[in-house]
């Protein structure tokens, strides 16, 4: 099944250019889950042969990735009862355009890098840094906190892919801390959030910019 | 000797005027006159008031001490004693203008203001004109700067000397207080210095005061002429010459003070600066 | 305290007598030693350290009671100890390091007890200068020292292997800086009057007349690890000597608060100093020992002078203040009357300052004159153009000092009280006049005797320059001839004032009221004050000091009362380096929009670092 | 033993949910720290096993940190203790809780032997700060705590970046990718350049964001400035410590791969460039917390500063570090007791510190001066010899800036410092009910008698340590 490496991380890619493109957070939300849950599917493609903590990892994976956190979020929005997010720092479609470009940057990029043969012509290193790159557009463009939780979320699912190129290298207990520190992560960031909703009574990040000179 | 030249000077004034004038021992007369008078003093002032004539007094005398006169060595001399000799001064105006300020009189003070500021302009000349001097005699003793050495100085800084002695005699006019800075006979208060910061003296003490700046007079000028006139072979005539070429310069005050007008106080510093230039031009002469 | 002091002065003039002592000490910090030494040069400072201190101390108990100072009596007394220790301490260190720790402890001490009376507003603003200039010059060591390093590869005193030009040079503008600042040197003078004028006058006199000196002692320490100098090296420091010195007099001149005015005589002083440095270096660089002995003779003496009167100077108007509390000179006169001891004490430390015979500060003045007139004398036509140029301008600022002192001393004590509060001003307690007893007594003994501190200036020479131990001062000038005369002076005066005294008791003197020239109603504001003294003089150095002079023209019958004023600001602090600040500061109040606040942006900026570091690469 | 370390904090953090009261509660936390500080002394003192396994161990860099980070809590866990019992109304349970975890975290991540590793305790330290700064809940904290928690979670995603191009580094050359330190800089001659290069960047700029160095260092003022005096004291000297920790490994693989030139140059620049923002920040910076969030970012500079320098710089910036965040704690601490005093972070209603509070405003001062690296404390001989190395090297330039910046911020700071400490009480203060009491103010004394002590005095034992952490980060035995 490594053939299925490739069309799934064009999917993961085109996921990234529909949470640059689109305004109402619960399709953002839910697009982030579904690239959760792609993400645990590429970790049993990219891994030849079965093992048992891959199958674990794939499924704590998709849990936390594709239900814990989708689901948290999708809650702090209800009870925040926000639809879409309204004018951006950076309109849609340039955001659109910028998604593209950065994308189109990292598959050049990664040329330049020398890779490892197993990784040669494989989209792993640059559909990793597409990711990145758009985790942070969605963290520097959004006003929603919301938002930016997901362009973290975003960001670590990039991450998460340059992982997969080292999955040998990469013991065990370590991706589970690793996935663990991201649930606590989000999990810390949505009380945080939900004292916000409770002292603002909304997660607009306007009202976060008290503290300046 | 020294009351002599204000004698001197009375006389050519009076000469100029068409008057007979004065005799020319009648400075003496004045000042035993006044030592034998009381004394009084103002209710305001301390004994800094009567220290001031006596020190200004005991100050010229030192300062006379290091003089070398007429060619021949003075009584006192060391190297340095240029350094001295124009301290001493210092000294003696100190307290001559701390008097002047210890009577509470505005006139005074502003008699003392004078005299400080100007002076403040005539010691960088004296000191231009020592640095050409020493440059010359490659020593740092008056006695032999000023002493038989000068004659042969003449040959390779004639010229400079020239401008040295003739802004020491501007230095000598300002300090001893003379036309063009200063009318030591007018009787406008305002336009005094010298006269005015010693207002307040009377009798012994104004005898001394008299006496003192004569003395100056006296000092500064043998400095001038000796340097004008660098003579050095027999002592006798060496004197001779001493005491003719003093009352040249008394006689040449004299003229100075009955041609020229005064200056207004404000056009003094202009004068003083000029005759530091001089001797600092001088001194870029005997540079090459 | 005192016991301290006297233990110190003890021990230094102990090793005076002995060849340098010293201890060595590992000290395990890094490029420190624990290195104690103490030649020539630093048993000078010591002695005078420890001198002033424990007079001022005295003084202290007199003039800051705990009992009227109850919140910062204690303060003051502390960081005063404080500074002695750190003085001595730096003035002795052989280490870098160690020099490093003493200059800073004097230095923060001094701010602490400068900053006494942290209440008062302008208080903490000349504090403020004085720490932002102190760390300046901290720095500039810091990069001294760091150069030093590189350079000989130890962190002594000694120069182990000769040091490149490049390095040289760099040492040299460093030090001029650094310790230009802490001596107040004239155009790093910024800190100095305010601070001198705003400190309790004990502590004034400690930092005028001995921290200050910290600076000159740096500069000759520093200089005596060349032993061939550029000849610009002697000329630039003469220089900045003839621009300090005449520049400092011309501000002093034109002040009004009598501290602020003692303060610029400091900065003066401080010139005269540096001329003699010059010189020396002069000499050092041409080989001539001749030079070198009075330069440096000349300077270290006017150090220690320097700390004489104007301890004095400052003890005997703090002991003004403390009568009348006041700083305004055109408040006070007459006070000869009503603190005579005071005025006296005054009137001597006046007197040497001015230079005159037969008090000390003639005789330092004496050697540098000398030395420049033999730089004068000698050959080369750039060198002796300096020492031709440096005599008249000592003779200018001798001059000006005497107007500046006439001017003082007049206006404060002679004439009639201008104010109430002067009029009802007292004599000090014994505390306060017997330090300045002391103080008057060692300006006479030098001035009289001087052959008495030839020795030591000398050993202090033979420790700066090694290889030129030609001359011996006693050999160079005529100290003999000064006692003698200055001596003689003495008696004539004490004679002349017998006389005098025998005269009136003959001749009964009359007293009467001034004679003010047939005016009605004479009285104490008509008295010359001290501004219209200085008035002319003021004027000659306008382009420098840019006095705001409001001259009211009074027209009319009966015109208004109107006053001449003239005011002159620091130049260098109030017109150039403030408004310098302020607008730096409102260049970097600019960048403020950078915190903003919002995330997004505070995000941008890592992406922003990332990019940038991947394309730098 | 080295578990123990980890373990003590973690039990005492859980115990801390048990205990009911509020006033007793507190009294876990310097039970926690001197157990700990027992414990790492007979780590470092005695010759127990300096390795657990493979994960955890000792070299001579984590040894120094270790002792130094114990210490620092121990102190601050006295003032803790204070300063809990004297807000009662305050519920405390929390913040002693992951106080203790936070200590527990850091003794990991500073033990950690692997690079994953390393990485999760330091993410957890982030994570279990951030109810630290949510401590007395009102808007601005909340803020503040956001921003911390999301920008740190993005730097130290990057980190972990990082962490996976360095492995891929090894993949690349071919050899086992194992990802303990040891083996990376044993076989550091075999990583692909160009993959350890970006990964140098990602992780420099990554735990960089953790330190606090500029442009990353945003949210620092607001985190300080918003959390209580000794949480600012712990974040300044334990996570930043821990987080330059990382950076020195990695500087250290990158000496070992002989590919050092670019690092350096990269770390002078950003450290100069912290330099400067802090400086021009810290002038005319009317919130006195806010100017020591500045000052700790300026010295995060000198640190890496010290290190791009290399040589004695090096040595001078291990020095620094405990230095800094020894005299850090003084700061903040001394800062929180007048903040609790007058009521007031701005400097328009604080002064006359000195008067209203004698100790706390005198050590404020001093620890001001002891900061800006005047002799003869410890600060100064750590910057003289960073500045040293830097001349020695012929940096003169950088020489000069470090300077000219070191002017500035002093400049800056001591108008702030200078307005809080001197002047007379305001009305306000004078009434204020709040005492220096033995807790509140002993911890201080004690930080500050120890920056003397490293002025005057380096303990041998101490330098030695210290050198041989240099020549170990220089990979030159």
């Amino acid at each position: 099944m490594h053939n299925l490496v490739g069309p799934l991380l064009v999917v993961v890619l085109l996921f990234n250019l529909f949470l640059l493109g689109t305004s109402r957070l619960q399709a953002v939300i839910n697009a982030s889950a579904t690239q959760g849950v792609l993400l645990g599917i590429l970790t049993l493609c990219v891994h030849e042969g079965f093992s048992t903590w891959m199958v674990l990892i794939t499924i704590v994976t998709i849990l936390v990735k594709g239900v814990l956190i989708p689901g948290m979020l999708l809650r702090a929005i209800r009870d925040a009862a926000i639809r879409r997010e309204i004018e951006p720092f950076i309109g849609f479609l340039p955001c659109l355009l910028l998604g593209a470009l950065g994308t189109g940057a990292s598959l050049i990029f990664a040329r330049t890098l020398p890779l490892a043969k197993e990784h040669v012509g494989s989209l792993l290193v640059p559909a990793a840094m597409a990711t990145v790159w758009t985790g942070f557009l969605v963290l520097t463009t959004r006003r929603k906190a919301i938002n930016q939780v997901v362009g973290y979320l975003v960001l670590e699912n990039g991450i998460y892919i340059m992982g997969l190129t080292l999955l040998h290298a990469m013991p065990f207990m370590v991706e589970m801390g690793v996935l663990l520190d991201l649930f606590v992560g989000i999990f810390v960031m949505g009380i945080i959030l939900n004292h916000i909703r409770r002292e603002f009574s909304s997660l607009d990040t306007a009202h976060l910019s008290a503290l300046k000179e | 000797m020294p009351l002599l030249l204000l004698g001197i000077i009375g006389k050519t004034k009076a000469a100029f005027a068409g008057r007979v004038g004065p005799p020319l021992l009648q400075p003496y007369f004045d000042v035993i006159k006044l030592l034998r008078k009381g004394s009084v003093f103002s209710r305001t002032t301390t004994w800094v008031f009567k220290a001031g004539p006596v020190v200004g007094l005991v100050t010229a005398l030192f300062a006379a001490v290091l003089i070398p006169l007429g060619g021949h060595l003075a009584p006192v001399s060391f190297e340095g004693d240029l350094v001295l000799f124009a301290y001493l001064f210092g000294l003696g105006r100190f307290f001559t203008v701390a008097a002047a300020l210890d009577t509470g009189s505005a006139f005074e003070g502003m008699g003392g203001a004078r005299e400080v500021t100007f002076s403040c302009l005539t010691e960088p000349a004296l000191f231009f004109g020592l640095i050409v001097l020493t440059r010359l005699s490659g020593s740092l003793s008056l006695s032999t700067m000023i002493g038989p050495g000068l004659g042969q100085a003449w040959h390779h800084g004639g010229a400079s000397l020239v401008l040295v002695s003739f802004s020491l005699f501007i230095v000598l006019l300002t300090e001893t207080c003379r036309i063009p800075v200063d009318d030591p006979n007018t009787h406008l208060e305002l336009t005094m210095i010298h006269e005015v910061m010693v207002l307040d003296h009377g009798g012994p003490a104004l005898g001394l005061i008299e006496y003192a700046a004569a003395l100056k007079l006296f000092i500064l000028g043998s400095v001038v002429v000796r340097i004008a006139i660098p003579y050095s072979g027999n002592p006798w005539a060496g004197w001779g010459i001493f005491a003719l070429g003093m009352v040249l310069l008394a006689i040449l005050i004299g003229v100075v003070e009955s041609t020229m007008a005064r200056l207004r106080m404000a056009q003094v510093p202009i004068l003083l600066v000029a005759a530091c230039l001089l001797s600092a031009f001088g001194i870029v002469l005997v540079a090459r | 305290m005192v016991v301290g002091a006297l233990c110190g002065i003890v021990g230094a003039s102990l090793a005076i007598a002995r060849p340098s002592a010293g201890i060595d000490l590992g000290w395990p910090v890094p490029g420190g030693r624990f290195a104690i030494r103490i030649d020539g040069i630093s048993a000078l400072f010591v002695i005078q350290i420890f001198l002033i201190s424990a007079l001022g101390s005295v003084y202290g108990l007199g003039y800051w009671k705990q009992s009227e100072h109850p919140r910062d009596g204690r303060k003051v007394r502390l960081f005063y100890g404080l500074i002695t220790a750190g003085m001595a301490l730096l003035v002795c260190a052989h280490n870098t390091m160690l020099f490093m720790a003493g200059w800073e402890i004097m230095a923060m001490a001094a701010f602490l007890s400068l900053t006494a009376q942290d209440d008062q507003r302008t208080v903490r603003e000349v504090g403020y200068v004085y720490m932002v200039a102190t760390r300046l010059a901290t720095l500039c060591l810091f990069a001294m020292f760091a150069v030093l390093f590189a350079a000989t590869g130890n962190f002594d005193f000694a120069a182990s292997r000769p040091i490149t030009p490049g390095a040289a040079t760099a040492i040299l503008l460093l030090a001029l800086v650094g310790f230009g600042l802490k001596a107040g040197v004239m155009p790093m003078h910024v800190w100095l009057p305010g601070a001198h004028a705003s400190a309790p006058s004990h502590v004034s006199a400690l930092m005028s007349g001995v921290l200050i000196k910290m600076g000159i002692y740096g500069l000759v320490r520093v200089f005596s690890l060349f032993p061939h100098p550029p000849l610009w090296w002697g000329q630039l420091v003469l220089l900045l000597g003839c621009v300090s010195g005449i520049l400092g007099v011309a501000f002093a001149i034109s002040q009004h608060d009598f501290k602020r005015l003692l303060a610029y005589h400091s900065v003066e002083n401080i010139g005269i100093i540096c001329m003699g440095l010059g010189v020396a270096l002069l000499g050092r660089s041409l080989g001539n020992s001749a030079l070198v002995a009075l330069g440096l003779g000349g300077a270290l003496l006017h150090v220690w002078n320097h700390g004489m009167f104007k301890g004095l100077l400052f003890l005997s108007a703090g002991s003004v203040l403390h009568a009348t509390h006041t700083r305004e000179i055109d408040e006070l006169g007459g006070l000869a009357k009503r603190m005579p001891w005071t005025a006296l004490a005054f009137l001597i430390g006046a007197v040497a300052i001015c230079g005159l015979p037969p008090l000390n500060g003639f005789v330092s003045e004496l050697l540098v004159y000398l030395g420049l007139f033999r730089s004068a004398a000698l050959p080369k036509d750039a060198l002796w153009l300096s020492g031709a140029l440096g005599a008249p301008a000592l003779a200018l600022i001798g001059a000006l000092a005497l107007a500046c002192f006439v001017k003082v001393h007049g206006a404060m004590f002679l004439g009639e009280p201008r104010s109430e509060r002067t009029a009802q001003a007292n004599e000090s307690s014994r505390f306060i006049l017997a330090p300045m007893a002391v103080l008057a007594g060692i300006c006479f003994l030098v001035g009289v005797l001087p052959w008495v501190v030839a020795p030591i200036l000398d050993r202090a020479v033979v420790a700066w320059a090694p290889e030129l131990t030609g001359q011996r001062l006693m050999a160079l000038a005529p100290l003999c001839w000064v006692s003698l005369l200055g001596g003689l002076l003495l008696l004539a005066l004490l004679v002349g004032a017998a006389l005098v005294r025998r005269n009136l008791r003959n001749k009964p003197a009359e007293t009467v009221g001034t004679w003010d020239c047939g005016y009605v109603a004479p009285g104490p504001t008509m008295q010359y004050s001290s501004s219209s003294f200085a008035q002319t003089l003021v004027g000659l150095f306008s382009w420098a000091l840019r006095p705001k002079v409001s001259n009211p023209d009074t027209r009319g019958l009966f015109p208004h009362p109107e006053a001449f004023t003239s005011h002159v600001a620091d130049v260098v602090l109030d017109s150039i380096l403030i408004p310098a600040a302020q607008l730096g500061t409102r260049a970097m109040r600019w960048f403020r929009w950078v915190q903003r606040g919002s995330m997004q942006a505070y995000l941008l900026y890592i992406l922003l670092t990332l990019l940038v570091l991947f394309f730098w690469r | 033993m080295l578990l123990v370390l980890i373990l003590i904090p973690l039990l005492l953090g859980g115990l801390a949910f048990a205990v009911r009261s509020n006033l007793k509660r507190p009294w876990l936390l310097p039970i926690g720290g001197a157990a700990h500080l027992i414990g790492t002394s007979v780590v470092l003192l005695g010759n127990a096993p300096a390795t657990e396994g493979a994960w955890l161990g000792l070299d001579p860099l984590n040894k120094v940190v270790l002792g130094f980070l114990s210490l620092l809590f121990f102190l601050c866990s006295v003032y803790a203790r204070g300063y809990l019992v004297s807000r009662p109304n305050q519920p405390n349970r929390v913040f002693t809780a992951s106080l203790l975890a936070f200590l527990g975290m850091l003794t990991l991540a500073v033990e950690a032997q692997h690079l994953g590793l390393m990485w999760v305790a330091i993410e957890s330290c982030t994570l279990s700060s951030a109810p630290l700064l949510y401590f007395n809940q009102n808007p601005r904290s909340l803020e503040a705590t956001w921003k911390y928690l999301l920008i740190g979670s993005v730097g130290i995603a990057l980190a972990l970046l990082g962490s996976y191009f360095l492995a891929y580094s090894a993949l690349h050359g071919g050899m086992s990718t194992s990802l303990f330190f040891r083996d990376l800089v044993h076989e550091a001659p075999h990583l692909s350049h160009p993959w350890l290069r970006a990964a140098f960047i990602l992780l420099f700029v990554g735990y960089g964001t953790k330190m606090g160095l500029a442009p990353m260092h945003t949210w620092k003022p607001d985190a300080y400035g918003e959390a209580p005096g000794l949480v600012g004291a712990l974040l300044a000297g334990g996570l930043t410590t821990v987080a330059f920790l990382a950076v020195l490994r990695f500087f250290q693989i990158c000496s070992a791969a002989h590919d050092v030139a670019f690092a350096r140059s990269m770390m002078v620049t950003i450290g100069l460039f912290s330099m400067a923002v802090a400086a021009v920040f810290m002038v005319r910076q009317r919130d006195y917390k806010r100017m020591l969030a500045y000052s700790s970012v300026e010295h995060m500079g000198i640190l890496v500063l010290g290190i791009g320098i290399g040589g004695a710089g090096i040595f001078g910036s291990l020095l620094h570090l405990i230095n800094n965040g020894l005299t850090k704690g003084v700061l903040f601490l001394a800062a929180a007791n007048i903040h609790r005093c007058y009521g007031s972070k701005r400097v328009e209603d604080v002064s006359g510190a000195i008067r209203r509070l004698p100790i706390t405003g005198a050590l404020f001062l001093a620890g001001f001066f002891a900061i800006t690296g005047s002799p003869p404390f410890g600060p100064f001989f750590s910057e003289f010899t960073i500045l040293r190395a830097a001349v020695a090297a012929g940096r003169f330039w950088v020489a000069g800036l470090f300077l000219v910046m070191l002017f500035v911020v002093f400049v800056g700071m001591s108008a702030t410092v200078f307005a809080v400490v001197q002047g007379e009480p305001s009305a306000k203060a004078k009434a204020s009910s709040y005492k220096d009491s033995f807790f509140t103010v002993a911890p201080i004394i004690v930080f500050l008698s120890l920056v003397l002590l490293l002025g005057v005095y380096v303990p041998p034992p101490l330098s030695r340590a210290l050198h041989t952490a240099a020549a170990f980060i220089e990979m030159n035995p």
